[in-house]
């Protein structure tokens, strides 16, 4: 398969969803003896929320690191946009427009919330260590553009508040939300989350979802996402990928996925509503 | 095994007015007051950064190590005071805490994880042996991966390994620290069966911090709810589940049941806390 | 009031020898406050400054003590030394390096400020080869000689003496080096034990002394052959190695042990009275007697600095004249009680490095002490005046230095 | 066979014993690591101290002598005694056990869960204190320790040797002490590993190392934890202290043996106790072998660095050493 | 209240990004420098001058730049000695003339020579900052250790970078700026001084400037998850060589000045040995990692602290010095111990601490 955008088909809420972007073919990865990922083959299109689902240690999180050039799989291919992409080292993924958070949180701890958000456009500052070392110029120029850009996030996602507090202090909740404002910053074509609610009550989660799917809306944003809240995959996502054990047990709309027996079995439990 | 609203029974473990301060200077605990009578479940609910994690660790004698301390007030577990126990001392007196963010110890195995749990028994090799194997049969997942170092097994399976490892230690008191967070659904509604079982058959006391508060709720007998700093509202926790803020607030339920999460978006807050 | 700045080092890796020879140098000037009631009337201080033998700590204690009158500094470190000699120069405060420091700083045309009377390293290098001389019967064609020595500035002094000599005499000449601190000197000793060398000529400093007489005695070298230079013989040095260290020998331009009348003043004067600088056992001792002979020398220069400028209070720059013209002289050294304590001293405005004299002693594990087996030697000056004009002339030109007493 | 081959043996030997040496002293920096993750650079300073301590005990040296001498005025400096050398060593491991108690109490437990550089550092300002207090209790002359160890050549080998090679070939050369020390060394090693593997404890110490917050909260008590690595490092420590104290003499430079074990420890592995053996016999041959053959090409005097960089290029492809504990690298 | 920051509204984000952003701190800032450049000169003596400002503001610039690498990028170096002594040799060679491969340079400038010196100890620094990439923690701390062996070992036995003098030693020769002497018997202690608080003043700026930037950032990402900073696009290899580039530069400037102005005269072994890599790790963890202020706090605690201890002890209570020395190390090894208790995170963190309480007063919280 090919970037296919004749494929492109509206939502019921009016959103375009486009051809694909990336896709996974035939994906197989190892630990040892541990088998995480079992031949896994699905796509993610251009402007969807793709929700990954499956039982605790099913290769869901391995999943997002073979995307974002973390993990290498011994067999498989990832194409993005059409091209299959060579081995490349995780930086080199992330400049080609692919952000994330982390489902244990991957914050700096030793920085203030502005500064970590700041680090999400570092692929996009472009002055030298001696502009930078001289700073006044290009490097402060550059500086405060994007200052105004991570401003923009911060307002975005309703942290103006802490913007200097020190993350390490931060509770856990607005830990998730700081991870997503630094993905958000590095304007990403597309967003992998990893369990972005996890640890959040029922108005932080809505919270999130509201602005995962202002992102999804208002700036196009692929969006893939890993949560266990099924409330949040049913309701926010276009198509969802199931796994369990490695292998692909699911795959399709949520109402498909919903009332998938094997899906049910291995996960779900009972039907949900 | 406890009735809801019985709080009155003998109070096992009792918060007194405390405050606590991280650093010499940053107050989050601004008078929190809490009872856990013995035999119950008994649930600490609230936003991020309510104070739910620091409330537990004050509890468990944990503070000292993050830099926080409790300046006000006191803890009472049996009648005598935390502040002078060890946290050694309290799990060797019942009490013990699955902390936050699961804290496996990376380079040991999850066998060696759990086993870590039974340090301060002085039980026989075939009694810690049963529990092992009472732990794999609630979390067979665990067993699959018993040989992998805890570093290397993925989030809920850590998650698995830190309840599986305070249940080693036979403890009278669990402070559990959102024991849901990251788990698959069904197992999420396995842990607190679990919670009930122990509860009901063994007599264990809980104290859980939870998120979920839907399912808190449903099989916590008493809860309060913390907000920065402060407990706000509490009760048994049939009543707290009818009130209607914490309904809209913390059961996502509004006036016409279950929200869908993609109307949030046409949907700003009203407001914070009303109490 | 004579102000005598000590740069002591009694802590650190090398404090053992450090703190005998501090001792020595205060209860020497203790001795002459309380006996004869200072130099020429003129009472002595000694403030004592620790350098931990630490180049930084040495320069805070110069700036410290030198504004305090000092009229001479002894900083017992080569690394101090080098620090110093540009500052005293700038300064003006004579300095004086007892057999160690800048070995060309003999050459006073060059260095005025700077001395390094009784010897030098090269001066000893010599000794150790005429020693060897000795032994062999005058010829050493064709011997082997080994030099261990510690791997830095101070150890890689002797090297171009020994080779210049090396040509003179026939000998070949095997470089082992050791790096500080030197705890570990297998390798070392297993290649001296393979190639055999003929002799050993050791310029160790610290515990490599402890553990190169130690290995030595492990191979079973003949200790005999196995010579020192004058700091890596003393006590601490051999007695780690018990009865091993018998028979190892090193150089040295003082006598040892407390067979001379002046201790007993010491006894009564300082001792007794409890104004020893330390717990008074180190009476006698291979660094205390080469403390004391520095300050004899120190104060014998005081008095001839008297003796020209007429005042007992003198000044660093007076100090220097003192110097300058010292002479201390067999009869001199009886008269202080102190007979034939170290080789007699002659300093002129030319040579800045006296006669260049030492003796060879040995160490008798039995009895605990050292021996002195030859009478002072003269080195090979022929030799080591070349090496010395030829280094001090490179410093001149480097430093835009004129040449002076001409 | 031919010359240049024996004394290549003959050096590997004196290598592997000096080694074992090394390994005496990194041994104590491995149990603290893996008991707390402490990176204890005080351990060439606890060797030091231990050592001085044992002369100090067995010479009946009055502690702090010259202390107290300076603020009355007395002239005391020896009780008189002299005690015999296994009684001294008893109770000088019970002082390092009293020393371990006073670590934990002071130190350690005040810095529960801080980065492990905080860590480091603190055992850093500990190495000055203990040096000070030592040089204050007995004194900052060399000492010669002597507890009966044999020293030398041993003859024996030399003379039964001495058939492999020609005419200039005395035998092998291997001192005796090295002999005693390997001993002990495989004596202490198996013990610990023993220790380590299969006792409770053991599994708590690498609990500890991993987090101690975590530690804390299933109820090891990090106290005792501490205490009881801390005394056996101690111990390890005395046991370095008699073997170098009794080639040196016990001084200073003593502490500088620290210096010689770290390459020994990234080599074998920061948590693993036969790692510091392995490590160990490799820096010794290692750099008594490059010492011989290269070490006079490029002017000698190269141990003290060759077995760093020997050490830094294993690293480059073992990052943890050759049996440390593989690092986690996750998200 | 003393100390707030109520009140001090900013408008833009230039102003809110800048070094002070309380106008208090400001002006004490720059009541500071006009002290430190419009004073001080005038007052300092020789002991000042050698014993205690010069070494602090050598120190200073050493503990920047190993802050920035340890601190900042948070990898742990034991080479900083071992640097120094390649910034010194450098300038050493450079300001007595170069001869390579029969081309002759004529000695440099001493301001040039120093500053060149500290790209020469750069480009050493990048090489043995190469294996960072897979080493880490305290094998990494440990491995430096190769460098600072190595470099002394080297410069010890390297008869071209110390002009084949027979002890081995290296000397300053006189050399002057504008007319006035700064390295040399001769130099006044005052030129001493602003000489080096000249490099110091841009060295701090330079710290400044890279730390609150993008580079900075790329070095605080990889000190506090390098993983993660690597996925989301930091290039590691990159950070950590331009954190050892630059750290190695300043810490080659500290030798240069080490060397030419402070002491004039050094031996490798002696003056680069392993207690400087510890003693300028300690600055900059008692002054606090990742703080431009901390190395500074850290240089003057640890050089001022031994001095003052020394003065105290034997110059007022008339000990007797070796009893003073033992107990300074006592006291400094506790006083290290108790302060890492006391804050972990340094005098900064306390400085922090205490403005946060000060903006409090008089309220507790
Ligand atoms: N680096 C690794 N080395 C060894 N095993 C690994 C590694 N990473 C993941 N695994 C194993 O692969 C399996 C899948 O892990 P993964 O983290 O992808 O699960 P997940 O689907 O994200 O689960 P959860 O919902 O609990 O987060 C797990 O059993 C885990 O133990
Ligand atoms: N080590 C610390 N230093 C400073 N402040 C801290 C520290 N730990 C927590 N806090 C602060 O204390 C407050 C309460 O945090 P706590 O972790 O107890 O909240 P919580 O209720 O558990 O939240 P969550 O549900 O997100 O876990 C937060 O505002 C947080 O910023
Ligand atoms: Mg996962
Ligand atoms: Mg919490």
């Amino acid at each position: 398969m090919s970037l296919d955008t004749t494929d492109s088909y509206v939502t019921e809420d009016g959103r375009t969803i486009g051809g694909v972007v990336m896709e996974m073919k035939n994906i197989t990865l190892r630990f040892g003896g541990v088998v995480a990922i079992k031949d896994i083959s699905f796509d993610i299109r251009e402007g969807e929320i793709r929700a990954i689902i499956g039982p605790n240690g099913a290769g869901k999180s391995s999943m997002l690191n073979v995307i974002s050039g973390f993990y290498h799989p011994q067999e498989g291919e990832v194409w993005f946009h059409g091209r299959k992409r060579p081995s490349m080292k995780p930086y080199q993924v992330a400049a080609q427009g692919i952000a994330r958070t982390f489902q244990n949180i991957a914050l700096f701890d030793g920085m203030s919330v502005l500064d970590n958000i700041m680090t999400g456009r570092l692929t996009m500052m472009k002055s030298n260590m001696l502009q930078q070392a001289i700073w006044f110029g290009r490097a402060e120029r550059e500086e405060n553009q994007h200052r105004e850009q991570v401003e923009k996030v911060i307002d975005f996602l309703e942290i103006q508040a802490i913007r200097k507090t020190p993350v390490g202090r931060l509770p856990y909740g607005l830990k998730k939300r700081v991870e997503l404002a630094r993905a958000l910053a590095a304007e990403p074509k597309l967003l992998l989350l990893d369990e972005p609610m996890a640890g959040m009550n029922v108005e932080e989660k809505e919270d999130m979802s509201r602005f995962i799917l202002d992102v999804n809306d208002e700036f196009g944003t692929t969006i893939a996402l890993i949560e266990h809240d099924m409330g949040v995959v049913m309701d926010l996502s276009d198509r969802v990928v199931v796994m369990d054990y490695g292998k692909k047990i699911g795959d399709g709309t949520p109402d498909e996925v919903r009332n998938n027996q094997d899906v049910i079995d291995a996960y779900l439990g009972v039907a949900h509503d | 095994m406890l009735d809801a609203g019985q709080t009155e029974t003998e109070a096992l473990l009792e918060v007194n007015n405390i405050e606590v301060i991280y650093n010499h200077v940053i107050l989050v605990l601004k008078g929190v007051s809490l009872n856990v009578p013995k035999g119950g479940i008994t649930a600490l609910l609230g936003g991020n950064g309510a104070g739910k994690t620091t409330t537990l660790k004050a509890i468990s004698n944990l503070l000292h190590s993050e830099r926080g301390e409790v300046t006000k007030g006191s803890i009472l577990y049996r009648g005598e005071k935390v502040q002078g126990l060890s946290p050694s001392d309290l799990v060797q007196k019942g009490a013990i805490q699955v902390m936050e963010g699961r804290h496996c110890f990376e380079h040991l195995t999850v066998e060696e994880n759990l086993m870590t749990g039974a340090y301060t028994r002085r039980a026989s090799r075939g009694d810690i042996d049963a529990d092992l194997n009472m732990v794999y049969d609630y979390f067979p997942r665990l067993k699959e991966r018993r040989k992998s170092q805890a570093g290397y097994t993925s989030g809920g399976e850590q998650q698995m390994v830190a309840i599986g490892r305070a249940l080693m230690s036979r403890p009278e008191t669990i402070l559990l620290d959102e024991p849901s967070m990251g788990l698959a659904p069904q197992l999420v509604e396995q842990i607190f069966e679990i919670v009930k079982s122990l509860n009901e058959e063994e007599g264990y006391t809980f104290l859980l911090a939870e998120q979920n508060t839907n399912v808190a709720l449903r099989f916590a007998h008493y809860g309060y709810i913390l907000e920065s700093g402060r407990v706000v509202m509490d009760g048994p926790a049939a009543d707290l589940r009818e009130n209607p803020d914490v309904k809209e607030f913390y059961l996502g339920m509004s006036e016409e049941g279950r929200k869908s999460f993609r109307d949030v978006r046409s949907y700003r807050r009203r407001k914070r806390w009303l109490a | 009031e004579l102000v005598f700045p000590s740069l002591s080092y009694r802590t650190g890796p090398f404090a053992a020898g450090g703190v005998p020879f501090a001792d020595g140098y205060a209860d020497y000037f203790t001795l002459l406050n309380e006996r004869d009631g200072g130099i020429g009337g003129e009472l002595t201080r000694v403030p004592e400054c620790e350098t931990a033998y630490n180049t930084e700590k040495g320069v805070e204690c110069y700036e410290a003590t030198k504004g305090d009158g000092a009229l001479i500094y002894q900083p017992l470190s080569t690394g101090i030394t080098y620090q110093l000699i540009p500052k005293v120069s700038a300064d003006g405060i004579p300095m004086h390096t007892m057999g160690y420091g800048r070995t060309s700083a003999a050459n006073g045309k060059v260095f005025e400020w700077i001395f390094n009377y009784p010897g030098n390293y090269w001066d000893s290098a010599s000794i150790m080869v005429k020693h060897a001389l000795d032994m062999e019967g005058g010829s050493l064609e064709g011997k082997s000689i080994a030099l261990l020595y510690h791997n830095s500035a101070y150890g890689k002094e002797p090297i171009r003496t020994l080779e210049e000599l090396a040509e003179k005499h026939g000998y070949n000449l095997t470089l082992i080096p050791v790096d500080s601190p030197g705890q570990e000197q297998k390798s070392q000793w297993l290649q001296i034990r393979r190639e055999k060398p003929d002799y050993v000529f050791f310029w160790g400093w610290g515990v490599m002394n402890q553990v190169a007489i130690q290995e030595a005695a492990n191979i079973r070298y003949p200790m005999d052959h196995f010579i020192g230079v004058w700091w890596s013989g003393a006590e601490p040095d051999v007695l780690p190695a018990g009865d091993g260290a018998d028979g190892y020998k090193s150089t040295n331009f003082t006598g040892t042990g407390t067979d001379y009348p002046i201790f007993d003043d010491l006894q009564t004067y300082v001792v007794d009275k409890g104004l020893a600088a330390g717990d008074g056992q180190s009476l006698g001792q291979v660094q205390y007697n080469r403390g004391m002979y520095a300050a004899m020398l120190a104060a014998e220069a005081v008095r001839k600095a008297q003796e020209i400028h007429g005042v007992s209070a003198i000044n660093a720059a007076q100090m220097r004249d003192g110097m300058e013209a010292l002479e201390v002289t067999a009869a001199r050294m009886e008269e202080l009680g102190m007979p034939n304590f170290g080789p007699e001293v002659n300093v002129t405005c030319e040579n800045h490095g006296g006669p260049g004299m030492g003796l060879i002693q040995q160490w008798d594990a039995s009895a605990q002490k050292w021996v002195a087996i030859t009478d002072y030697i003269q080195s090979d000056r022929e030799v080591i005046n070349e090496l010395i004009m030829e280094d001090s002339a490179a410093y001149a030109a480097e430093n835009g230095i004129e040449e002076r007493c001409n | 066979m031919p010359d240049q081959l024996l004394y290549a043996l003959e050096v590997t030997l004196n290598g592997l014993m000096a080694g074992v040496l090394y390994s005496l002293v990194a041994l104590g920096f491995v149990l603290i690591f893996k008991a707390s993750g402490i990176f204890n650079y005080a351990q060439g300073v606890m060797a030091l101290f231990a050592a001085l301590t044992l002369v100090g005990i067995q010479e009946g040296q009055v502690p702090f002598s010259h202390l107290i001498n300076a603020i009355f005025g007395t002239e005391i400096h020896h009780f008189g005694w002299t005690v015999p050398a296994i009684l001294a060593i008893m109770l000088t491991a019970a002082v390092m056990v009293v020393f371990a108690w006073a670590v934990e109490r002071f130190v350690l437990k005040h810095l529960v869960n801080q980065p492990d550089i905080i860590l480091f550092m603190a055992t850093i300002g500990l190495a000055y204190f203990m040096e000070g207090v030592g040089d204050l209790m007995w004194g900052a002359d060399i000492k010669k320790l002597d507890v009966g160890l044999p020293q030398g050549g041993s003859i024996w080998l030399e003379e039964n040797t001495a058939w492999l090679g020609g005419d200039g070939f005395y035998g092998f050369f291997i001192d005796r002490l090295d002999i005693v020390a390997t001993v002990v060394a495989a004596i202490l090693v198996i013990s610990l590993t023993l220790f380590s593997q299969y006792s409770k404890q053991g599994r708590a110490l690498r609990a500890v190392a991993d987090d101690h917050q975590a530690a804390l909260s299933v109820g090891i008590s990090l106290r005792f934890i501490w205490v009881l690595v801390w005394s056996i490092a101690g111990f390890v420590a005395l046991v370095a202290g008699i073997m170098w104290g009794t080639k040196s003499g016990v001084q200073f430079s003593l502490s500088l043996i620290a210096l010689k074990a770290l390459p020994v420890l990234m080599l074998g592995g920061f948590t693993s106790i036969p790692g510091a053996i392995v490590g160990g016999l490799i820096i010794g041959v290692g750099e008594k072998l490059f010492e011989f053959f290269i070490g006079p090409m490029v002017g000698g005097a190269t141990e003290n660095w060759f077995a760093y960089v020997l050490a830094l290029l294993f690293l480059v492809f073992r990052p943890q050493g050759l049996f440390g504990e593989k690092i986690i690298e996750r998200v | 209240m003393i100390y707030r920051e109520a009140g001090d509204f900013k408008t833009s984000y230039r102003k809110d990004s800048q070094t002070f952003p309380l106008k208090f701190d400001r002006v004490a800032y720059f009541v500071l420098l006009a002290v430190a450049f419009l004073v001080i000169p005038f007052i300092i003596n020789d002991y000042w001058a050698n014993a205690v400002l010069v070494p602090f503001l050598i120190y200073a610039i050493a503990a920047l730049g190993l802050n920035i690498l340890t601190g900042y990028a948070g990898q742990v170096s034991l080479g900083t000695g071992g640097f120094m002594a390649v910034g010194a040799y450098s300038c050493y060679k450079l300001m007595t003339g170069i001869d390579i491969f029969g081309v002759e340079f004529p000695p440099l400038n001493i301001f040039l020579s120093v500053i060149v010196s500290g790209g020469i100890t750069a480009v050493v620094g990048v090489l043995f900052g190469l294996p960072s990439l897979r080493i880490k923690g305290f094998y990494l701390a440990v491995a430096t250790l190769a460098a600072q062996f190595f470099l002394v070992w080297l410069f010890n036995k390297w008869g071209w970078a110390y002009n084949h003098s027979a002890s081995g030693q290296i000397n300053a020769p006189e050399r002057s700026v504008f007319g006035i002497i700064v390295t040399g018997p001769e130099t006044a202690a005052w030129a001493k001084y602003l000489f080096c608080l000249v490099f110091v003043f841009f060295v701090a700026w330079i710290a400044r400037n890279l730390t609150r930037g993008a580079a900075g950032r790329k070095w605080m990402a990889i000190r506090d998850m390098d993983i993660a900073a690597e996925i989301i696009g930091v290039n590691p290899l990159l950070a950590k060589l331009s954190a050892f580039a630059v750290s190695s530069f300043f810490v080659g400037i500290a030798g240069a000045l080490f060397f030419s102005v402070y002491l004039g005269a050094v031996e490798v072994g002696e003056a680069f040995g392993i207690q400087k890599s510890f003693l300028v790790l300690f600055m900059v963890i008692i002054g606090g990692l990742g703080s431009i202020f901390g190395s500074f706090a850290g240089a003057a605690f640890m050089v001022l602290l031994p001095v003052l201890l020394k003065n105290v002890l034997v110059g007022a209570l008339g000990w007797p010095t070796d009893l003073a020395a033992h107990l300074e190390l006592v006291i400094v090894g506790g006083l290290i111990i108790a302060f890492l208790v006391v804050e972990p995170h340094g005098i900064a963190q306390l400085w922090r601490l205490a403005k946060e309480k000060l903006r409090l007063w008089p309220f507790p919280h």
